[in-house]
């Protein structure tokens, strides 16, 4: 029986600055094998003599089988040393882990996602899936939400993205370059026009993102059952153990990250 | 070489010591105007600290006067409380807080030969370089540290600021078969023992060869090189029990040292390990005694360098007499480890009327006093402390009086390491000689 | 290159330097990895130029914050090194009476010559950037802050109480034994050694972040400590920290 | 279950003999009249008639420390920990083994945990029925007085003799340097009436006022309950209710490395839901923020949540964490009892 607490080899191949504290890594196992993730699954990145951090696979599985792309943010020991790496740097893989968007399920159906901030970095894989898989979903409408101009994150594939998508992007204070949209995520809510009987909604940012999402959603009568969301919580195994990610009862590493709204929006701690 | 007609020496924060000390030196046309040994750590108050402190918290608190003499502090702090109270220590438990003693002592004086001492002889300034051109040797003198710490540890929980340590006892305490491995371990660390002695030897003569008639005061006890109990002795004086310690101790404060001076029959007197050999050297065991005539060591010496070498003499007695004391302790068939409880809430020993209680032991730099008053309750209401440094101080500055004008022919760093290494060779613990406590003025 | 270090001590023991000392051959290996240019207890060199600065002691008066500023305008890295200097420690005991008195009461009408303040842990003087409390320091600690340090890593201090590691050693709680202790409110990382010796957690690591100090003067009390011993047991390491002690006095 | 019985004068030598070929745990006296798992080096310090040890049985299967992995940084090399040495631990109680039990369904679910699993292989485990209880414990009422598996052997005390459940192949080959005899008539009727004796032993005054199948009903009824915020007020988030509880299992993970700085290991350590950090994430967020939310989640994991993951409230009755409390807001049978509503 092999460890649950092994990571696998694998290395960075490319390493692409994409603000000031987020950099896309491209990685690539030692062995050549694939991942094999899904869209919304996150890994568990190991760096030895550091620790490990669960991160998102953002790269969406139908553009690379070789490799995979994580979008990370700097904030402490993994992910700073995360950063410091140079292309060809080592480091050890878990996973995949978790739930995942409901791409099939979802066949057929417009999409709306709502990203805010880091939220695109899961929220791109299925967003890049859908992409690629269009004929098989109606309309795909995204709504991007940053705090800043500086912290827009993935802008070399927002044309793509606008030309195959609608695409609206809002900052919540802008500087003096910034000719769009000012304001929180919700006020994007307002320029859109959607099915609601038809409309699946992806939510993912940060966690005071959500109730306010939530209501516009309301508003708009999407089903509670038909709002998608991928939640961030303390983990520390990523295999439904160490405890730590749990909101009530509910693992979120085995559970999650990915929930339908309708299923937990009882759980007190979720939002 | 001429003589030097203007010299200024300002060592600030001299280095290789335990606080901070400077030597200020002012020669003007062949005159000194100024020769001083200064003292200008941070007061810390510890006699204030412990006033309406409760009985069993006063040795955790006067443990902290000094990292290196921690244990001979808590100590000390021990048997003044427990004085005050009455409360009397099992056979088993002085043996084995004598043997806390030795460790400490031990530890202390391999430190101060081997990392501090050692530079000097050898022409560097630090241990570290000797790391890389003597590997062998730092690696000996770590090597003994380390089994003195262990031997700390095992006996005192802790090398600095011990847990185990309480009124009336133990908290813990080894157990034979502990003892025994600790016993072997200094039995195996002989060898190194012999391999500094002999690096000193063949060193020693780089030690000044400089006499100053002094007082020597320290411990004397008829049955043990004292280091846990005795009178106090002198080499002016008849003996006197630890009560009449400010006879001894009359301190006084100098302008330019925030530490107290101290002075007996004559203006300055010194403890620490010369104070003790000169004293006591016929109850020192075979081992060490031999090591003194290696170096030609005798009472009376007068040279205050040479108390490096009763450092080393002592190494040799402590180690010695541990083995002996370990022996004792596993010979006892009713040795168990029956621990004594800190009993923090209330008080249930014996009081004895006077609640003054004075302890002094032997710690690494000489005589140190404990002396505390409680109330009713078990809250303290005075206290002194009297550290060995603090009575070295005087004898100090009278050393470098009467060294600089013998020596001032000579080149400025060489008058500047004497200097150093005089200091050095007393050992002194200036963050500990500055917590003084309550001292009469007179 | 090897990042240059340097030890410097206020008012202290100088115990902390001491662990580091008694690492032995342990300090052998760190000092692969470092150069250390200045450790005044144990050598003559000193330099000014120095990546991280360890320091040691409380600052205990006011002539004292320049040598501590120049050592912060120096160093890229400011660790402070046991409880006297991450919490100010013992040395706080005497912020609550009068300083005057203090100083009256050790050195008599001489007083006048012996400068003293309120003890205050470093951090109060200087931006600190690490602190590794304890009195004295844990060695292992130390080698991990210091192992984090070279390897570019924030160092794990634990910010939970002295109770989550006597548990996990399996410890009879002292308060079973007939006797009381701070370790509910205090800082871990000494491994509950105290605890482990036989004695009680006195509390020398500080408080934790958000103790909760009313409750556990509650407890002491139903333990029968009486308001002044339950002072005491907050005036030994927490003088500086616990604002619902009493005032410190100037 | 096939059982023996031993005689009281040949026990010690049994003990005696399996301290020679096993490597043997056993329950003994600590200090201040406490009892605690340790290694035996001698029948004599074995402590069957104690109440409660200080630290549950976990210990040995999921240790306060314990290395995942070892690697070196320079060449990649990564070794997963495998190093679990088999031991035979005397004295279990019913509750925890009961606890253990619930240990191994959670690290045995979809994702086997191979530490645990590792060490578990390894464990022989020979249960007694206790004779005496703590002050604290209330396992007379949660269901956990008898447990019918997970042991290799049991004992229970029938005056001059115990009486040996056998439980497992390997059991049996423990017993085979003791001299046992094949129990009596007599000898059954003795272990029926030891054992519905056990509910007798905790202390009345530690009863649950209810039905035992309803607590989690109850509890889900009263998540806004002021219980939480009342209690919560005095605790410390001190976890030693976790860390003494013998079905707490969550850890954090830590890394261990050499002064080297190429060689290290991964750890994983014990960890509790009480401490303010548990669920704090990289940005500051901290999920679990108030004492409160923290106190409420541990009672709920105890009594609803983990009844919904394996089927077992995870309370098994040992009062550890009510003696372990300082404040004495711990206490589930308190707890329990004031939202049935039924505590006068
Ligand atoms: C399912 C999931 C997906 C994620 N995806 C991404 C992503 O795509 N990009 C990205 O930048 N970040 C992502 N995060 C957050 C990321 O895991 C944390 O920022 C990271 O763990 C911080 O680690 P650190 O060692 O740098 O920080 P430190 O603050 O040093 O963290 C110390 C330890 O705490 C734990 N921890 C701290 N914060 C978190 C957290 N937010 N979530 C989980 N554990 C935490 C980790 O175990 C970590 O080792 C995700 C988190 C989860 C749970
Ligand atoms: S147990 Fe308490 S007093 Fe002892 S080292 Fe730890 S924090 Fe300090
Ligand atoms: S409930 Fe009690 S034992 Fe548990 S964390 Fe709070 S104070 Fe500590
Ligand atoms: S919750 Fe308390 S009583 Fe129940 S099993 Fe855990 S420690 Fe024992």
């Amino acid at each position: 029986m092999e460890s649950l607490y092994l990571p696998r080899p694998a290395r960075l191949n490319k390493i692409l600055p994409l603000t000031a504290t987020e950099k896309l890594f491209e990685v690539s196992f030692d062995d050549g094998k694939s991942l094999g993730h899904q869209p919304g699954q996150f890994v568990e990145v190991s760096v030895f003599g550091v620790g490990e951090a669960p991160i998102s696979v953002s790269s969406s599985p139908t553009r690379s089988k070789r490799s995979f792309e994580l979008a990370i943010r700097l904030v402490g020991n993994v992910t700073s040393a995360l950063h410091n790496m140079k292309e060809g740097s080592r480091i050890g893989i878990r996973g995949p882990f978790g739930t995942h968007f409901p791409y099939k399920e979802l066949e057929g159906r417009d999409l709306l996602f709502v990203a805010g901030g880091i939220g695109l970095v899961p929220a791109r894989s299925f967003i890049n899936y859908a992409i690629d898989n269009s004929k098989k979903y109606g309309k795909i409408t995204i709504l991007f939400g940053s705090k800043s101009p500086s912290e827009r994150l993935f802008t070399n594939e927002m044309s793509e993205w606008r030309e195959k998508a609608e695409f609206l992007e809002t900052v919540d204070k802008a500087d003096e370059t910034w000719r769009g949209n000012v304001g929180v995520i919700t006020t994007l809510f307002s320029k859109i026009s959607i099915n609601a009987r038809k409309t699946a909604c992806i939510i993912v940012g940060p966690p005071i993102m959500y109730k306010f999402v939530l209501m516009e959603c309301k508003k708009k009568e999407i089903p509670d059952s038909n709002i998608f969301m991928s939640l961030e919580r303390r983990m520390k195994c990523g295999v439904g153990k160490c405890g730590h990610c749990q909101m009530d009862g509910v693992y979120i590493c085995q559970k999650g990250p990915v929930f339908r709204y309708s299923e937990i929006k009882e759980i007190a701690e979720a939002l | 070489m001429h003589k030097n007609h203007n010299l200024d020496i300002d060592l600030h924060y001299i280095t290789r010591v335990e606080g901070h000390g400077n030597i200020v030196i002012n020669v003007k046309e062949g005159k000194i105007e100024k020769c001083q040994w200064q003292v200008p750590e941070a007061p810390r108050f510890f006699e204030a600290m412990v006033v309406g402190q409760k009985w069993d918290v006063l040795h955790h608190i006067t443990s902290r006067i000094c990292g290196i003499c921690s244990i001979g502090h808590t100590l000390a702090s021990l048997k003044a409380t427990e004085a005050a109270f009455g409360i009397k220590l099992s056979e088993r438990d002085i043996k084995l807080r004598k043997l806390a003693l030795h460790a400490e002592n031990l530890q202390s004086h391999v430190l101060h030969l081997g990392y501090l001492v050692l530079p000097d002889l050898m022409g560097v300034g630090s241990v570290i370089p000797l790391a890389s051109t003597h590997p062998a040797e730092v690696k000996t003198v770590v090597r003994i540290h380390k089994t003195a710490n262990e031997m700390s540890d095992l006996i005192c929980g802790r090398t600095t600021h011990p847990q185990r340590l309480i009124p009336g006892g133990f908290t813990k305490i080894p157990s034979k078969d502990e003892l025994k491995n600790l016993k072997d371990a200094l039995n195996a660390e002989w060898n190194d023992i012999e391999i500094v002695a002999q690096l000193l030897l063949s060193l020693a003569p780089k030690l000044p060869s400089f006499t100053r008639e002094t007082e020597f005061i320290a411990l004397t006890n008829p049955n043990d090189y004292a280091f846990y109990d005795g009178e106090i002795g002198s080499t002016d004086a008849k003996s006197a029990s630890v009560d009449r310690y400010l006879e001894y101790t009359n301190e006084y404060i100098v302008p330019h040292s925030t530490a107290k001076y101290a002075k007996h029959a004559r203006e300055s007197y010194m403890v620490g390990a010369l104070a003790r050999y000169n004293l006591n050297h016929r109850l020192l065991t075979k081992k060490s005694q031999d090591i003194a005539g290696l170096f030609g060591l005798k009472a009376l010496c007068y040279n205050p360098y040479m108390n490096n070498i009763a450092q080393l003499v002592e190494i040799v007695h402590s180690w010695e007499d541990s083995i002996r004391l370990i022996d004792e302790l596993l010979a006892d068939n009713s040795y168990d480890i029956q621990r004594t409880n800190m009993h923090t809430n209330v008080p249930t020993y014996q009081r004895t009327n006077v609640q003054q209680g004075i302890g002094a032991v032997e710690v690494p730099r000489g005589i140190l006093y404990h002396d505390y008053t409680y109330d009713d309750k078990g809250f303290c209401t005075k206290a002194n402390c009297i550290i060995p440094t603090n009575q070295n101080h005087a004898n100090i500055q009278a050393d470098m009086e009467a060294l600089v004008p013998q020596i001032l022919d000579r080149p400025k760093n060489e008058i500047e390491l004497m200097l150093e290494m005089l200091v050095r060779a007393y050992d002194p613990c200036i963050s500990c000689s500055t917590h003084m406590l309550k001292v009469e003025f007179c | 290159m090897k990042p240059r270090i340097a030890f410097f001590d206020f008012a202290s023991c100088e115990g902390d330097q001491l662990q580091i000392v008694n690492l032995e051959e342990r300090l052998l290996e760190l000092l692969q990895h470092v150069e250390v240019v200045s450790f005044r207890e144990a050598m003559k060199e000193h330099s000014d130029n120095y990546d991280i600065a360890f320091i040691e002691g409380s600052c205990t008066r006011a002539s004292d914050e320049e040598r501590l500023k120049k050592i912060r305008a120096n160093a890229k890295i400011v660790v402070a090194l046991g409880s006297c200097a991450t919490i100010g420690g013992i040395n706080c005991i005497k912020n609550y009476r009068n300083q005057t008195e203090v100083r009256k009461e050790v050195y008599g009408d001489k007083y006048e010559l012996f400068d003293t303040y309120l003890a205050r842990p470093i951090e109060a003087v200087i931006k600190v950037d690490y602190k590794v409390p304890q009195c004295p320091i844990n060695k292992e600690e130390f080698l991990s802050v210091a192992k984090a340090l070279l390897t570019g890593q924030k160092p794990f201090i634990p910010d939970y109480p002295v109770c989550v590691e006597c548990k996990m050693n399996g410890n009879v709680c002292v308060f079973e034994k007939g006797m009381t202790c701070v370790g509910p409110v205090t800082r871990a990382g000494c491994g509950s050694c105290c605890v482990n010796e036989g004695a009680i957690c006195w509390g020398c690591r500080g408080l934790i972040d958000n103790p909760n100090t009313d409750a556990h003067k509650e407890v002491l009390e139903k333990y029968n400590l009486t308001p002044q011993e339950v002072m005491n047991k907050f005036k030994l390491y927490f003088g500086w920290s616990d604002t619902n002690a009493q005032k410190p006095q100037s | 279950m096939k059982s023996r019985v031993i005689l009281k004068v040949e026990f010690p030598h049994w003990i005696a003999s399996l301290i020679k070929t096993e490597n043997v745990i056993g329950i003994k006296a600590k200090e201040a009249g406490k009892f605690h798992f340790g290694k035996l080096r001698s029948s004599g310090e074995l402590r069957l008639d104690y109440d409660v040890a200080v630290l549950p049985p976990k210990k040995y299967l999921q240790p306060p420390k314990e290395d995942l992995l070892s690697y070196n940084i320079a060449s990649f090399k990564v070794t997963p920990s495998a190093d679990f040495q088999p031991i035979t631990i005397i004295g279990v109680h019913p509750y925890d083994m009961h606890g253990i039990n619930q240990m191994d369904a959670v690290f045995s679910d979809e994702n086997k945990d191979t530490n645990y699993l590792g060490r578990r292989k390894n464990v022989k485990i020979i249960g007694v029925d206790p004779v005496k209880a703590s002050a604290w414990s209330f396992w007379h009422d949660m269901g956990t007085a008898y447990v019918d598996k997970g042991f290799d052997l049991w004992l229970t005390d029938i005056g001059d003799r115990y009486f040996i459940e056998i439980g497992t192949k390997s059991g049996e080959n423990l017993l085979k340097p003791a001299k046992t005899e094949s129990a009596s008539k007599i000898d059954i009727e003795r272990h029926k009436k030891a054992r519905s004796g056990l509910k007798n032993i905790c202390s009345p005054s530690r009863r649950i006022k209810t039905d035992i199948k309803k607590i989690p009903d109850i509890f889900r009824a009263n998540h806004d309950h002021g219980l939480w915020e009342k209690r919560a007020k005095t605790c410390y988030s001190c976890g030693s209710c976790n860390l003494v509880c013998p079905t707490c299992y969550c850890f954090d993970v830590r890394e261990d490395m050499e002064l080297n700085l190429t060689g290290g290991r991964r750890v994983r350590v014990w960890d509790g839901c009480m401490l303010e950090e548990f669920a704090r994430v990289g940005s500051g967020e901290n999920f679990r923020k108030e004492r409160s939310a923290r106190f409420r989640h541990r009672f709920f994991r105890k009594m609803v949540y983990m009844k919904e993951k394996i089927g077992a409230l995870a309370c098994v009755g040992c009062g550890r964490c009510a003696s372990a409390c300082l404040p004495d807001i711990a206490d589930p049978v308190t707890a329990i009892n004031e939202l049935s509503g039924l505590e006068d």
